[in-house]
């Protein structure tokens, strides 16, 4: 069964390369991933082998999934006016990063899991190759060499932790027993190569310089892709690896780190986003601070936290870059002081931007207001002033620009979207962020997450 | 062996020749490929490691990059941030840091101690040719170099990984130079050179 | 039952939210939600605070509640009108938000601290600024600065509220933190200088309404949360109360000295919020050095006061044709009525008696007369005499201003004779203003409600002056009179140009007190010289350069980091995420 | 009680200074009830209502009178309210008045009005504050809050009681529009402080003017006798006389500061102020 869920997309990824019908194309996209939801909520008894799937498996895998079913659905009405004449191409590399984010989520080997990141970041490279113009060639060819020297960094971890476990396996939970006898002053010096290299995929300071480009040329659906689920899987590798310090008696020490990394990805962001004029760029750089957040949240030792962040961000970054998308199909044009006064000439697309804006600010009642509200909770105070400091800068970067981008002087579109669809997709996923911001689902992710070896 | 493999990463740090980089990274190879059948010792798994790398390292790929090199018509000269003189000594400098490290890196366990420090010493010199080569072909020799390193680790530290893990890191080198070579071919017809350094529009 | 009525306001406010989304005619009801909620919430809220433990709620948020449910009770028929009469677009959204903010403001006053308080707080933050923005392009820059002190604020609280609703034991440096927090987060938002500056930069731009519920109602809230932070985090360490005192004296002084300076009408209102709310942290400031309750009646007597004329005074300004006090002038001739209720709640903001102005303002010199007995010295008996002293007298100038160069005299510009005085809506939502202030004058006991405070004979004070006064201006009204123009030094081509500008009225006040330098440039007359020359003043003022300056370091360091680390070299990237291997390396190792 | 008195007082003591001012110059001045008779004419006479004016022209003098009439009502020279802290009232009230007729003086349009008024405008914010702290100096010595409690001058407050007795006489020029401040006699619009405001105020709005004018001055100089060290309704007597012969004598031989000079002598004022509040203080502590 889980073999099916993996292999599922990879069938349609080969078709995709040949058919160039936007629409059937389209609806395939949003139906897979809906089917492989139903598939991966089916109860599971094959409990053995490579391939599992735990509550933390299931929670991501169900959160892409779903991602991908409402980006498929809006890239449907997003393509639809033909301004994209590589529209067709967009679905070969979807298909195909679909299949690397299952088998990335349903692996339980270690270093299978480190093939499917791997596997996710050349998918995602074609996406972000989307264009074919120079800056896409650009920005791919960075993303390129930096996501595989990351990857390589984290293989060396990958190694190290290998051969720290005897060699023995690199099952999930085998290492986990096993990883109590590994010798500690190694292990650390595989974490460190392990951080470095996914965090580079997660787009932590300083290996972050990737992710801004790529977001940024990438078409809107690939955008929210790239933000809602690549980054994720690299963090998903690395919360499985960062899992296995605690029976090591690490955890403190990988903690540190990440509380380290987390803050300074905090504060760069927050300096990076004061100074962006293009919007795309600017919500890119909010990623890096979301996953930066959520790398802090997982060094405060609360795996659940960190979950429910990249929940939230993902939910919330996908409804941003899909409103923005619309700006794009009106403009044209990426950069923010070119787009004015949206509620004069767009009023729904400017309050979908505008209320995405806060929601990434961190306002209640959006969801990730929760989230940073229970990252304070759990820090030691020194920790929650930096924390403050840092959120606080990338609120006002963040949230300057709708005064202009929304409430300003109008400045005429090109063009008005027309479709429904461009709408209510990130209407949609809005109201189910201020949904989850009204009643988290704290409980049913701190379930999820028990197979996480932090005592709760 | 293993001095073989360090001399000849440490070569392509004072080439100036393309054509010489690939051949040396083959060469590479070629010894690593050597080191893992020397320590097969009857298994399976390591013999089938080592073919594999002989043929997807030591052949496809440098053949693979010496033809995209002559299709791409550029200069077949390394330009770099750093010159040669310089390129050797902050080279040298970098494998008497893994030397020096490579100490701390070693396991209980470990197959072939010292060969760690020249898999310590490939991945930073795969670095270095990284952050200061300026042509897209040899940034990827540089990434490929640093791959080797990688390899190298996992041989010296123990038996390799496990095989299908193998198969799928050597899938995804392979896909990543492929992706690469089409993406040279792009840059080349999209600016005219595959000079990395001149890509900068993106920034801020 | 008490919990079904203490609902009961949310439910009407959330009602007219809902209804405003649904139906064809969004505002219709909104004037009625907003007095029924305002009705339901003097019916909670009063008695609890006449009469502390009676009621559903507790003293303080009865009092909170009795001062937001005056407000809306009067701002519901003003709205009506308003809204009719002033903005064509954008009704739904204005008709559902105004109801959820003005829920959300109540509900704060409710709130137990912890996550939902917090929630509520950053609610407001999102609804303010969207309701301020919303009002077109030129309040965008307002609702800009309005949004950056809220961050703040919102991050004091984040920061002091955890750290109180963990439950650790608080003592020593934490205490201080946490403190550090609530100052900054409720000081914020109630204005404490040097944090006041988004105040007049986001009030005088919102539609006149909007500026009443702000100024009156929401900048209270920062006063509740600081006097509501004595009950959740136990007594402030020492430093709190002088900060307040001397921050919220200096910070009177300053903000009317800058309001004279200030040409926009509003603005000079917000300013006037400013020096009233930093009264209000130095009286709370005073209480909490000096321990005596006296402090405590300035406080609660004068933020009524205060709610009460300036939602007046702004709500007054509505009617206003232009909002430069250089266009304005003579406009009591076209709006009697609104001028005659500016001139009540002018007034009562300049602190004279017998308004209720000047009550708070008698309790905070009681207050500060008794220092010598405290331990806190002659510095604080003088600053505190001085500074209230100074303010109270700048404040009358403030208005004289304000007033005389809006409303007396001859018209500046042809705005002036367009103006359209308060219609019927607008005019009730005046009178349920000014009544209640009128009231307290008069009973001032009304207010203090359960505190033994000491009085003086108000009421007849206030029947004596008011009687008095009346008797003999009807009675030289009645007298004969023959109209003539004023006296001009027998100049005779007299024009409304030649009167005092807004400047000229404060030049030499500035001069004398040179906090806030002028800088005159005149231009020389165009054309034939029948053209006026100009005369242009530009206002620097040395804290607001210093925080542009700050910003625009930070935007300098923000760009010069992109440029460093952002380069767009490929090879940068590379040697960056190398280091920082290196550095993780060099770090951890063993 | 005291109110009715100062009104009764007002005219006889502006005029008595007039006719000292008279002799002191070699000038055959008025009687000294002309004040009373020059009231009674205007008050009777029509006025002038200048075009842009509005009720507040006629709230100005109305309120110019009310406010030191209703001041005087705490004033103990003959018994009265009193209550703790009615010096504030006191104050404030003064200050009600002095709002109003600068209000009134922008009612009328007129570029001199509006020249009075914020003249008389700064010097009140440049003496209310040292005013308030010689007052609340004086009180705390005393160790009541009421005027009626001020205890007399004497060895153990005379320190405090010279500094507050100068800040009050500063301050009694300063808002009685006396030398060296003002000239209450000048006719050149330029230099006019208080006169300016009223130069539109004709009949009996004038009137009203004048009796507030004098009597804002009487209750400057009821506060002086307040302290001075005799039974209250003398020590009012002797402070009505010191001051008046001073007034008169300055008024006569001295020569009126330049305006821009003005606050420096205000700032005299102040320094009294903060002395005499802090001589207290370390009185108490010791």
């Amino acid at each position: 069964m889980l073999y099916l869920l993996l292999f599922l997309p990879l069938p349609f990824g080969i078709y995709a390369l040949r058919d160039r019908h936007l629409r059937r194309l389209g609806v395939l996209g949003t139906t897979v991933p809906l089917l492989s939801i139903a598939l991966a909520l089916l109860p599971h008894t094959d409990a053995r082998g490579a391939l599992q799937l735990d509550g933390v498996g299931l929670f991501y895998l169900v959160l892409a999934d779903a991602l991908f079913a409402v980006v498929a659905v809006y890239a449907l009405a997003y393509f639809e006016d033909g301004h994209d004449t590589h529209a067709a191409s967009f679905y070969a590399p979807f298909f195909l990063f679909l299949f690397a984010t299952h088998g990335a989520y349903l692996t339980h080997n270690l270093g299978l899991m480190w093939t499917f990141v791997e596997g996710s970041t050349l998918a995602s490279a074609l996406l972000v190759y989307h264009h074919r113009d120079a800056h896409a060639l650009e920005a791919t060819w960075k993303y390129l060499m930096l996501g595989s020297v990351g990857i390589a960094l984290s293989l060396v971890g990958v190694i190290l932790v290998y051969a720290l476990l005897g060699g023995t396996t690199l099952d999930w939970r085998g290492a986990l027993a096993l990883a109590a006898s590994a010798e500690p002053g190694r292990l650390q010096l595989a974490y460190a190569f392990l951080l470095v290299g996914f965090g580079t995929k997660v787009g932590l300071f300083p290996m972050h310089a990737w992710l801004p480009d790529a977001h940024s040329e990438a078409p809107s659906p690939a955008s929210a892709l790239l933000s809602g689920t690549l980054l994720n899987v690299a963090f998903y590798a690395l919360l499985r690896y960062t899992a296995l310090m605690v029976p090591a008696g690490l955890a403190g020490f990988a903690q540190g780190l990440l509380l380290g990394f987390g803050l300074a990805s905090l504060l760069a962001a927050g300096l990076f986003m004061f100074a962006q004029r293009d919007y795309k760029r600017l919500l890119a750089y909010s990623s890096m601070e979301h996953m930066g957040l959520a790398v802090y949240a997982l060094g405060l030792g609360v795996p659940w936290l960190a979950m429910l962040h990249t929940l939230f961000h993902s939910l919330t970054k996908t409804a941003a870059f899909l409103s923005f998308g619309n700006v794009f199909l009106a403009y044209r044009s990426k950069v923010l002081r070119r787009v004015g006064g949206l509620m004069h000439v767009l009023p729904g697309t400017g309050g979908l931007v505008a209320l995405s804006l806060l929601a990434l600010a961190g306002l209640p009642p959006f969801a990730l207001f929760y989230a940073e509200f229970q990252a304070l909770w759990h820090s030691p105070p020194v920790m929650m002033v930096l924390y403050l400091v840092g959120l606080s800068v990338a609120f006002v970067a963040v949230a300057l620009p709708i005064g202009h981008l929304v409430f300003g002087a109008a400045t005429q579109p090109r063009s008005v979207p027309q479709n429904r669809l461009l709408l209510a997709v990130p209407a949609a996923l809005l109201l189910t962020v201020v949904w989850l911001g009204l009643f988290p689902p704290t409980g049913e992710v701190r379930m999820l997450a028990e197979v996480l070896p932090w005592k709760p | 062996m293993t001095r073989g493999i360090l001399v000849a990463a440490f070569l392509m740090v004072g080439r100036r020749s393309l054509d010489a980089s690939i051949r040396l990274y083959a060469l590479q190879n070629v010894f690593v490929a050597a080191l893992a059948f020397a320590l097969a010792d009857g298994s399976v798994h390591l013999l089938v490691a080592g073919a594999l790398l002989f043929v997807v390292k030591g052949i496809a790929i440098p053949w693979f990059l010496l033809v995209v090199l002559e299709r791409l018509d550029v200069s077949h000269e390394i330009e770099s941030y750093l010159a040669v003189a310089p390129s050797l000594l902050v080279g040298g400098l970098l494998v008497a840091l893994a030397y020096r490290l490579g100490q701390g890196f070693v396991l209980a366990g470990a197959l072939l101690p010292e060969a760690v420090p020249v898999a310590l010493a490939l991945l930073l010199l795969g670095m270095l040719i990284m952050s200061t080569r300026r042509k897209a072909v040899t940034q990827v020799i540089g990434f490929l170099t640093l791959e080797n390193g990688v390899f190298l680790l996992a041989l010296a530290e123990s038996h390799g990984l496990p095989l299908f893990i193998e198969l799928g890191v050597a899938i995804d080198t392979f896909a990543a130079v492929v992706l690469a070579g089409i993406l040279m071919f792009r840059l080349k017809g999209v600016f005219g050179h595959v000079d990395t350094s001149r890509m900068r529009d993106l920034r801020g | 039952m008490a919990t079904y009525l203490v609902a009961a306001p949310f439910f009407v406010l959330f009602g007219q939210a809902v209804w405003a989304l649904v139906s064809r005619s969004p505002r219709a009801p909104l004037p009625w939600a907003l007095s029924i909620s305002g009705g339901l919430m003097l019916i909670i809220g009063y008695p609890a605070w006449l009469r502390p433990g009676s009621g559903a709620v507790d003293a303080t948020s009865g009092f909170y509640l009795t001062l937001l449910g005056l407000l809306y009770l009067a701002l519901g028929p003003y709205l009506g009108s308003y809204l009719e009469h002033h903005h064509g677009g954008r009704a739904r959204l204005e008709a559902s938000l105004i109801p959820v903010f003005a829920a959300v403001m109540a509900g704060i006053t409710l709130a137990p601290m912890g996550y939902r308080f917090l929630f509520l707080w950053e609610t407001m933050t999102l609804l303010g600024y969207v309701l301020i923005a919303l009002d077109g392009a030129a309040s965008v820059n307002g609702s800009r600065w309005f949004f950056i002190a809220s961050r703040v604020s919102g991050g004091g609280l984040l920061l002091a509220l955890i750290l109180l609703a963990r439950g650790e034991a608080i003592d020593g440096t934490l205490r201080s933190l946490v403190w550090a927090g609530l100052l900054i987060g409720f000081g914020t938002k109630a204005a404490l200088f040097p944090l006041h500056m988004w105040l007049p930069r986001s009030h005088p731009v919102a539609m006149s309404p909007l500026s009443a519920l702000l100024s009156g109602g929401m900048t209270k809230l920062g006063l509740y949360g600081l006097f509501r932070s004595l009950t959740w985090a136990g007594s402030p360490p020492g430093w709190v109360g002088w900060t307040l005192v001397v921050l919220g004296l200096c910070g009177a002084v300053y903000a009317l000295l800058r309001g004279l300076a200030e040409d926009d009408y509003k603005a000079v209102l917000a300013y006037s919020s400013v020096e009233n709310l930093n009264l209000l942290l130095a009286a709370l400031g005073g209480y909490l050095v000096l321990h005596t309750p006296l402090f405590l009646y300035a406080f609660f007597v004068h933020q009524l006061a205060h709610a009460l004329f300036k939602s007046l005074l702004f709500l007054a300004s509505g009617a206003l044709p232009s909002r430069s006090l250089s266009e304005l002038g003579g406009l009591w001739k076209t709006l009697p009525r609104t001028a005659a209720y500016t001139l009540l709640g002018v007034v009562a903001a300049a602190g004279l008696p017998p308004l209720a102005g000047f009550l708070g303002e008698w309790y905070l010199f009681r207050g500060f007369l008794s220092a010598p007995s405290g331990s806190a010295g002659p510095g604080l008996l003088v600053l505190g005499l001085g500074a209230v002293a100074l303010a109270s007298s700048l404040a009358a100038a403030l208005y004289v201003r304000l007033f005389g160069l809006a409303f007396l005299g001859s018209p500046r510009s042809r705005v002036v004779a367009d103006a359209q005085d308060a219609r019927r809506g607008t005019h009730l939502g005046l009178v349920l203003l000014a009544g209640p202030l009128l009231l307290v004058s008069a009973f001032p006991r009304l207010v203090l409600g359960a505190m033994d405070a000491p009085l003086f004979p108000v009421l007849p004070m206030f029947a004596a002056v008011t009687v008095a006064g009346a008797g003999l201006f009807a009675h030289l009204r009645g007298r004969r009179r023959s109209e003539y123009g004023p006296w001009d030094c027998g100049y005779g081509a007299p024009s409304p140009r030649m009167q005092a500008n807004g400047l000229g009225l404060s030049e030499q006040l500035l001069k004398a007190l040179p906090l806030v330098q002028l800088r005159v440039r005149s231009l020389p007359a165009r054309g034939d010289g029948r053209e006026a020359s100009q005369v242009h003043v530009d206002v620097r003022d040395p804290l607001e350069d210093a925080y542009e300056q700050l910003g625009a370091r930070y935007g300098r360091l923000a760009r010069g980091m992109q440029r460093l680390l952002q380069s767009g070299s490929l090879h940068v990237y590379l040697a960056l995420q190398f280091l920082a291997l290196v550095i993780v390396l060099v770090v951890i190792w063993p | 009680m005291t109110s009715l008195l100062l009104l009764l007082l007002a005219p006889l003591f502006s005029g008595s200074i007039k006719g000292l001012k008279a002799a002191l110059q070699n000038r055959r001045g008025p009687g000294l009830l002309y004040d009373y008779r020059n009231l009674w004419k205007l008050w009777r006479k029509d006025y002038v209502w200048p075009r842009p004016a509005t009720p507040v022209f006629l709230l100005g003098p109305v309120a110019a009178v009310l406010g030191p009439a209703s001041a005087a009502v705490v004033l103990p020279v003959l018994p009265g309210v009193s209550f703790a802290g009615d010096f504030l009232v006191l104050v404030y009230l003064l200050n009600l008045g002095r709002t109003f007729q600068a209000l009134a003086a922008l009612d009328t349009g007129s570029a001199f009005g509006a020249q009075g008024s914020y003249r008389e405008l700064l010097l009140a914010a440049l003496t209310e504050p040292g005013t308030l702290l010689a007052l609340a100096a004086a009180q705390l010595a005393s160790g009541e809050l009421s005027l009626a409690g001020l205890a007399h001058l004497d060895a153990s407050n005379a320190l405090v009681y010279l500094l507050v007795l100068v800040a009050l006489a500063i301050a009694l020029v300063a808002e009685g529009a006396r030398m060296p401040v003002d000239d209450p006699t000048t006719h050149l619009e330029l230099t006019m402080i208080h006169e300016a405001q009223v130069l539109d105020h004709s009949g009996p709005l004038l009137a009203l003017y004048e009796l507030a004018a004098s009597l804002k001055l009487l209750v400057y100089v009821s506060l002086i006798g307040l302290l001075l060290p005799f039974p209250r309704v003398l020590a009012f007597a002797l402070a009505l006389v010191v001051t008046g012969v001073a007034l008169a004598v300055l008024e006569t031989y001295g020569v009126r500061l330049r305006y821009l000079r003005v606050p420096d002598l205000l700032s005299y004022n102040t320094l009294a102020g903060i002395l005499a509040t802090l001589g207290v203080v370390l009185r108490l502590r010791n």
